[in-house]
């Protein structure tokens, strides 16, 4: 079993470059629809059924539509930021998957080929830079534009995901410790190693990384950027036809990718149970794993395996997909405080914390002589899920996330309090020369 | 490419140079700061090449600083804006006999 | 003063003593020294207590709550504690006198109580030395100061300061203790400062009185010339010996310092500028008869018993370094004779008992320089000690006239000055005792046989004449010339002392018809001491009578006891002087220098002083003596006498003036032109330079990283081109 | 192939650089900074360092030019521009000092490594063998955590101290 190499891994490149973005556009396309119909049936009616079969045109029918608008162009915009905005975001949300490995290595005459377009030494922390960037794109739209709300929208933009991807980061640390190192095809491989997901060792860091991964795709309870009720629709107020559609493919891009990246390090991969189907480049060979005496057991790859895992990946992504736009339809906005308190003083501090007692248990682990296994997984279940447990206790204390009634009764109270605590202090001022007199 | 690296740092430097000398907006003039740093980052990096990681951890040093000092950087800036109302630096000359 | 100290110093001497394997055990000698500071302490307190109320007498007048004996209240304590000190302090000098007495203690007796200072190989022990010199010393000044201070009960009575009077008079005895008691030059450097600020703060008693306290401060900066010597003397003595503790200085002298060599040179003549700012010689003297203006008692303790006496310890102390140095012997003796006859002839002519008294101590310090001079350090300490009892005498007998003069005036209210003697005349009616003890004093001071002076006088005079006539004399020219004027102002002294006498004493009263009515004899407690210092001065001089006059006429044919007792007893102190004198001029002369033997010289001398009184008596007793008013100024050489050789006149045009110019220049010229001018050039030059950078400092970042960029872009040129 | 695309990412690194110096906005030069940033961060990769290369996008890219954003955002420098960039003898003088820095500094590091074309320098050797034996990662923080970790820690607290100044110095009102 030799990797693919040469003139058909130029091929293979290609075929999986184009295979990939053609999938993606076409989940992200479908995913409009879903949107829409799931809203539909959570709301209780029928949404798009009209272009095609159950609506399932939907889709090419807005994207034809897109084309055939009229562009706008705001007289006092910024005319090259403007044009230049859309396409700095949606790029990243593209790039972004080819260091995701969507199946099993696939066999064929020529060598083996990994399915992954790109598996870059510095995996996760690739995923993290674009992502860092597709904020640009949000921002300048919004100053682009020149318009008050669309550069609120910016302005909010640029806060939340500045402020989300510490949480963010600090939610992965856990994993690329458990992990060793930040490629995701190891991640992968870890998992099936270990033989549980890391979405019940690292249960928390799941928590987090979901939070998160909902903030920096913008998403209800996080659209402050859109914000349709107060910025209009934020910044992208201005866009309209395919500008505007770009930033609607780039924000289900970015989920769609969320999605893919959250199944690939909490649930497994392209993984399913057993290890029929683990494969992984170790030292030049492809292996299944490691027998008692430290050998190797070799990992034969088939056409068949890599057709399963592929469908095991997407169902795991598109269930992202679905919790995603099942959230949207369930739960309240955040207000923009709130918003910015959970980021800091909720996510940064629990991150931070687990990141510790992961390391904490881990390090107690590996100096017990607990080899890397089902076991170690389960004691860190056991201690992720009371981690979790009580993050989950005291997030629902009201303390950070409250109302604004909540709220106003806690300056009520304060100001009781300042009151009472100074009785003199009632708007009399003595001075201090005053008295002598 | 070593040294094609290390020549490309040489004009980034000087070009971050001129931009200080030459830009009287604050935060430009900290951008092409920031542009010295990053050249100086490319002949470190280069230069690691010959000799050994160190270049690369003192490339993350200067990261680590670079941040430190765009923090409190814009911190000033920000407090001379509210004082100012501008942040062109030929404005800010008080600070002479 | 730390309970360490105290405890430490009322440890007796045994330990001490136990080191020197001599007999002689110490009694509580630092007890010696801790009374009087007690006493200051006690009185101080009082004084500081009563200030306010003295203060408010003196301003507005009114009266102090009386005490049983109608005396002032805030007296009563001061008058015990003051002379209750003194009187344990010289009952404990005696135990410890009549100790070393019989033990025949040779090796001075060091006590070493703590280490004062320690500076690298610098060490200076708080340690006292208790030797045969000391021990004179401190007869003197605690017999003597206890007269003093009773005396002071009675004349100072009166004196709102009287509780701050005893604190200073305390106080000085301490420092003089410490100075005579120190076993090393600084412990008496310590006592000769604290002696010098005593000395200024009793001058200045009555410091409301500008005259007064300008007089103090003359004391004092006068004496500040002297210390510089003093401390010079140190310096020079520590870099040749390495320490300055006196008993190895004294041992070790023969041998570390030449005879006759610069450095001792050297430092005798520094000691001798200290000595003659300290004991009042010319040209340092001039601050003396000025410190008159303190009380009279002071002036009869510190201005003519002790203090003045310092630098006769001094030289006496340092016997062995002035017995190497011919040059610097021969200065002291020089010093002391000019001094002498100097003196003597300002002291003729004038009329103010104690300027007369004072210009009479002057001179006879300068008999005691001449002493120590030509070597004869025991006869130096002697007239030291029998002028301490003769002057002391007079002062108090001044003093209780001024007393009598002054109650008088007060009582009738006049203004007149009762120091002057042309006020009185005819006293010694009114104050027979007086009379009687002040004669004897007189007598005793110009030279008259059987009284104390004329042996310790003649024993100094006689030496200088042996000195010159000695085989190997330096200067035998000179030591003559030193031994006619001291025979000459011998004779002065007679005649100035007789016309005090006369003036005060004698004649008709002047004092006015009221005035006399109030005249009295001065109250026990003054005439008590002074009886007992004329006792002193009758019997004083027969503890060292030399043994070739004791077995003459003048002995009455060994009548006279204790044959050259003190020359004996002060033998451990300068034998070492001695054999080094022995050594270097020989055989001492046993003729003066025109022929006669000592006894010879004796008789004449004792005949021609007492021919001086008689005549004077008689020849003055017959002249009218002018009250002031109508006193005619004195003319031609009188009128310069009178004015004390214009030497005030001459130091103010010569040395005051200058000064004050040289000074005016320092301030106008070389302060405030140059050095003020260079720091303002300084000023001036920094602020060029600031206005020259300023020029690039535009208050623009650009400027400023452009000027940087240049800098960097230079210095990479230079290093890589 | 490496040559080309590090030709590239060099030009498009200088010209992102000249942007910044010379656009007039302020959103302008940060964009262009950003470019140069990114093509910078290519250039790292084209030298073996990819850990680098992703810090510099994560930090620099990501998260300083950001902040850097954010404020001009917040300052509201971005739609009336001020000229600032003033032509004239000081630009001339400028010039001539950056460029004579420019030529000084290429012509002494610039200078000749003698490494033969092909050849990984020992350097770039003993690079390789740590990151395949930690990783591309462990590679930089092997020695970061044990030769240079009181570096490191203070760094941790110089960021800290950025911190709490920034803080001091943005709040309002800091009482």
């Amino acid at each position: 079993m030799e990797p693919i190499s040469g003139v058909p891994a130029i091929v293979a490149m290609v075929a999986k470059v184009l295979g990939l973005f053609t999938i993606l556009m076409l989940v992200v396309a479908y995913a409009t629809l879903a949107e829409r119909r799931i809203s539909a049936w959570i709301q209780d009616r029928s949404g798009p059924n009209r272009v095609g079969p159950f609506g399932l045109l939907q889709p090419i029918a807005d994207g034809i539509k897109n084309f055939l608008k009229e562009e706008t162009l705001p007289a006092t915009a910024n005319r090259l930021f403007f044009v230049l905005a859309p396409m700095i975001t949606i790029t990243p949300a593209l790039v972004v998957f080819a260091v995701i490995p969507v199946a099993a290595p696939l066999a064929t005459p020529w060598g083996v080929v990994d399915m992954i377009v790109a598996d870059v030494p510095i995996g996760i922390l690739y995923v993290l830079a674009l992502s860092s960037l597709g904020v640009y794109g949000l921002v300048l739209g919004g100053w682009a534009s020149n318009n008050k709300y669309a550069f609120l929208g910016g302005l909010r933009a640029s806060a939340q995901m500045v402020s989300y991807e510490v949480a963010l980061g600090l939610s992965l640390i856990p994993v690329l410790m458990l992990v060793g190192n930040v490629t995701l095809t190891e991640m992968v491989w870890q998992q099936q190693q270990m033989g549980i997901w890391f979405a019940l060792p690292l249960s928390l860091a799941f928590i987090l990384f979901l939070i998160s991964a909902f903030a920096e795709s913008n998403r209800l309870p996080f659209d402050m950027p859109e914000a349709e009720s107060e910025l209009v629709t934020g910044y992208h107020t201005e866009y309209s036809s395919m500008k505007f559609s770009q930033y609607m493919i780039a924000e289900f891009g970015h989920m769609v990718t969320a999605s893919a990246l959250m199944a690939t390090l909490f649930l497994g991969g392209w993984d399913l149970p057993g290890t029929w189907d683990n494969a992984f480049w170790h030292e030049g060979q492809l292996i299944r794993g490691f027998a008692e005496d430290g050998s190797v057991l070799m990992a034969d790859a088939a056409w068949w395996k890599t057709l399963v895992t592929f469908g095991a990946f997407g169902v795991k992504t598109l269930f992202f997909l679905l919790v995603y736009i099942w959230v949207r339809w369930t739960l309240p906005r955040f207000r923009y405080d709130q918003v910015m308190a959970l980021g800091w003083k909720v996510m940064l501090p629990t991150g931070l914390g687990y990141a510790m007692l992961m390391a904490v248990t881990i390090l107690s682990l590996d100096t017990v002589g607990m080899t890397y296994g089902f076991t170690y997984g389960l004691v860190l279940t056991g201690v992720s899920g009371l981690a979790t447990l009580a993050f989950l206790f005291f997030i629902d204390r009201g303390h950070t996330i409250a109302g604004a009634a909540a709220l106003n009764r806690q300056r009520a109270h304060a100001a009781r309090h300042a009151r009472g605590d100074n009785p003199a202090g009632d708007g009399q001022v003595v001075l201090p020369s005053a008295v002598g007199d | 490419m070593i040294t094609q690296a290390l020549i490309l740092s040489a004009i980034l430097f000087a070009l971050g140079t001129f931009g200080v000398l030459v830009r009287r907006n604050a935060i430009i003039m900290f951008l092409c700061i920031e542009l010295q740093l990053n050249a100086v980052n490319v002949a470190f990096v280069a230069f690691s090449r010959l000799v050994g990681i160190e270049g690369q951890v003192f490339v993350f040093f200067v990261m680590t600083v670079a941040a430190a000092e765009a923090a409190v950087g814009l911190a000033i800036i920000i407090s001379i804006f509210r004082h100012y109302e501008t942040v062109n630096v030929d404005n800010f000359n008080l600070l002479k006999w | 003063m730390d309970l360490t100290l105290t405890a430490m110093l009322l440890q007796g001497g045994q330990e001490a003593a136990a080191h020197t394997g001599a007999g002689f055990m110490p009694f509580y000698p630092g007890l010696i020294l801790l009374l009087p500071l007690a006493g200051f302490l006690l009185n101080g307190w009082l004084a500081l207590k009563h200030a306010g109320r003295a203060a408010r007498v003196t301003r507005v007048g009114g009266t102090y709550d009386l005490d049983g004996g109608g005396r002032p209240a805030t007296h009563t304590l001061p008058t015990w504690i003051g002379p209750g000190v003194m009187g344990l302090a010289f009952v404990l000098t005696l135990v410890n006198f009549v100790g070393m007495l019989g033990a025949g203690l040779h090796d001075p007796v060091v006590i070493h109580y703590w280490t004062w200072m320690a500076t690298g190989t610098f060490t200076v022990d708080a340690a006292i030395q208790l030797d045969q010199l000391s021990m004179v010393m401190m007869m003197v000044v605690t017999g003597v100061g206890f007269l003093i201070h009773l005396f002071s009960v009675g004349y100072m009575k009166d004196d709102p300061g009287y509780p701050r009077y005893f604190a200073y008079l305390n106080l000085f005895v301490f420092f003089m203790l410490v100075l005579v008691m120190g076993a090393s030059y600084p412990l008496m450097f310590v006592g000769w400062e604290g002696v010098g600020l005593c000395s200024y703060l009793l001058i200045g008693f009555w410091f409301t009185d500008r005259e007064k306290s300008d007089a103090g401060k003359k004391a004092f900066i006068v004496n500040r010339i002297g210390d510089v010597g003093f401390l010079l003397a140190i310096f020079v003595l520590y870099r040749t010996f390495g320490t300055l503790d006196f008993a190895p200085i004294m041992g070790g002298a023969a041998d570390t310092l030449v005879y006759g060599g610069g450095l001792v040179t050297l430092v005798t003549l520094f000691f001798l500028l200290a000595a003659a700012g300290k004991s009042a010689q010319i040209p340092l003297y001039v601050w003396l008869p000025d410190a008159m203006a303190g009380p009279t008692p002071v002036s009869a303790l510190i201005h003519a018993a002790t203090m003045v006496t310092a630098g006769v310890y001094l030289v006496a102390r340092s016997s062995v370094l002035f017995a190497l140095s011919p040059v610097g012997s021969a200065a002291v003796a020089g010093i002391g004779v000019l001094t002498a006859l100097f003196a003597a002839t300002i002291a003729l002519k004038q009329n103010d008992i104690k300027k007369v008294l004072a210009y009479s101590t002057v001179s006879q310090l300068g008999y005691m320089f001449l002493g120590v001079g030509v070597g004869a350090y025991a006869a130096g300490v002697f007239h030291l000690m029998t002028h301490a009892f003769f002057k002391a005498l007079l002062f108090l007998g001044s003093g209780a006239v001024i007393h009598a003069m002054h109650e008088a005036y007060h009582a009738t209210h006049r203004h007149d000055d009762p120091q002057d003697m042309r006020n009185m005349g005819g006293l010694k009616a009114y104050m027979p005792i007086t009379w009687i003890t002040m004669w004897v004093a007189t007598l005793a001071i110009s030279g008259i046989w059987p009284f104390a002076g004329f042996f310790s006088k003649d024993e100094i005079i006689w030496y200088t004449a042996a000195f010159a006539g000695a085989e190997n004399a330096p200067f035998p020219g000179l030591y003559t010339l030193y031994w006619i004027l001291a025979l000459a102002a011998a004779l002065m002294t007679a005649f100035y002392m007789t016309r005090l006498m006369v003036m005060t004493f004698h004649g008709r009263n002047r004092t006015g018809e009221k005035e006399a009515g109030h005249l009295h004899e001065a109250p026990p407690i003054m005439w008590v001491p002074l009886a007992v210092l004329a006792v002193l001065s009758t019997v004083g001089g027969w503890i060292n009578v030399p043994e070739e006059l004791q077995a003459s006429i003048v002995g009455l044919g060994g009548l006279l006891p204790s044959s050259e007792w003190l020359h004996h007893w002060l033998e451990p102190i300068t034998a070492e002087a001695h054999h080094i004198q022995e050594l270097q001029l020989g055989e001492l002369a046993h003729s003066a220098p025109f022929g006669g033997g000592e006894v010879a010289w004796a008789l004449i001398s004792t005949a021609l002083a007492l021919a001086v009184v008689l005549a004077t008596s008689q020849l003055l007793g017959r002249r009218e003596v002018q009250s002031p008013d109508a006193d005619p100024e004195p003319t031609g050489f009188a009128k310069v006498l009178a004015n004390k050789w214009y030497v005030d006149e001459l130091y103010d045009a010569a040395v005051v003036k200058p000064i004050q110019r040289a000074s005016r220049f320092c301030w106008k010229v070389i302060d405030q032109g140059i050095i003020d001018g260079a720091v303002n050039a300084v000023g001036y030059l920094a602020r060029g330079f600031g206005w020259f950078g300023s020029l690039f400092q535009t208050g623009t970042v650009n400027t400023y990283a452009f000027v940087l960029s240049l800098g960097v872009l230079v210095i990479l040129g230079a290093v890589f081109f | 192939m490496v040559e080309i695309f590090f030709y590239i990412f060099a030009a498009t690194a200088l010209g992102g650089g000249l942007g910044v110096v010379l656009s007039k906005s302020p959103v302008g030069s940060l964009l262009m900074m950003v470019v140069s940033l990114a093509s910078l961060a290519g250039v790292f990769v084209l030298l073996e360092a990819h850990f680098l290369a992703a810090i510099q996008v994560i930090v620099y890219a990501g998260a300083i030019m950001v902040l850097f954003l954010f404020v001009i955002m917040l300052l509201n420098l971005g739609h009336d521009y001020q000229q600032d960039l003033k032509w004239g003898a000081f630009s001339v003088l400028s010039f001539a000092v950056a460029g004579g820095l420019a030529g000084i500094l290429a012509r002494e590091v610039g200078g000749d490594w003698q490494i033969a074309d092909g050849v990984v320098p020992p350097g770039g050797r003993a690079i390789d063998a740590a990151v395949r034996e930690h990783g591309a990662v462990g590679a930089i923080a092997e020695p970061l955590f044990t030769t240079y970790v009181v570096p490191f820690e203070i760094t941790g607290i110089l960021l800290l101290v950025a911190i709490v100044g920034a803080l001091a110095l943005a709040k309002r009102n800091v009482s």
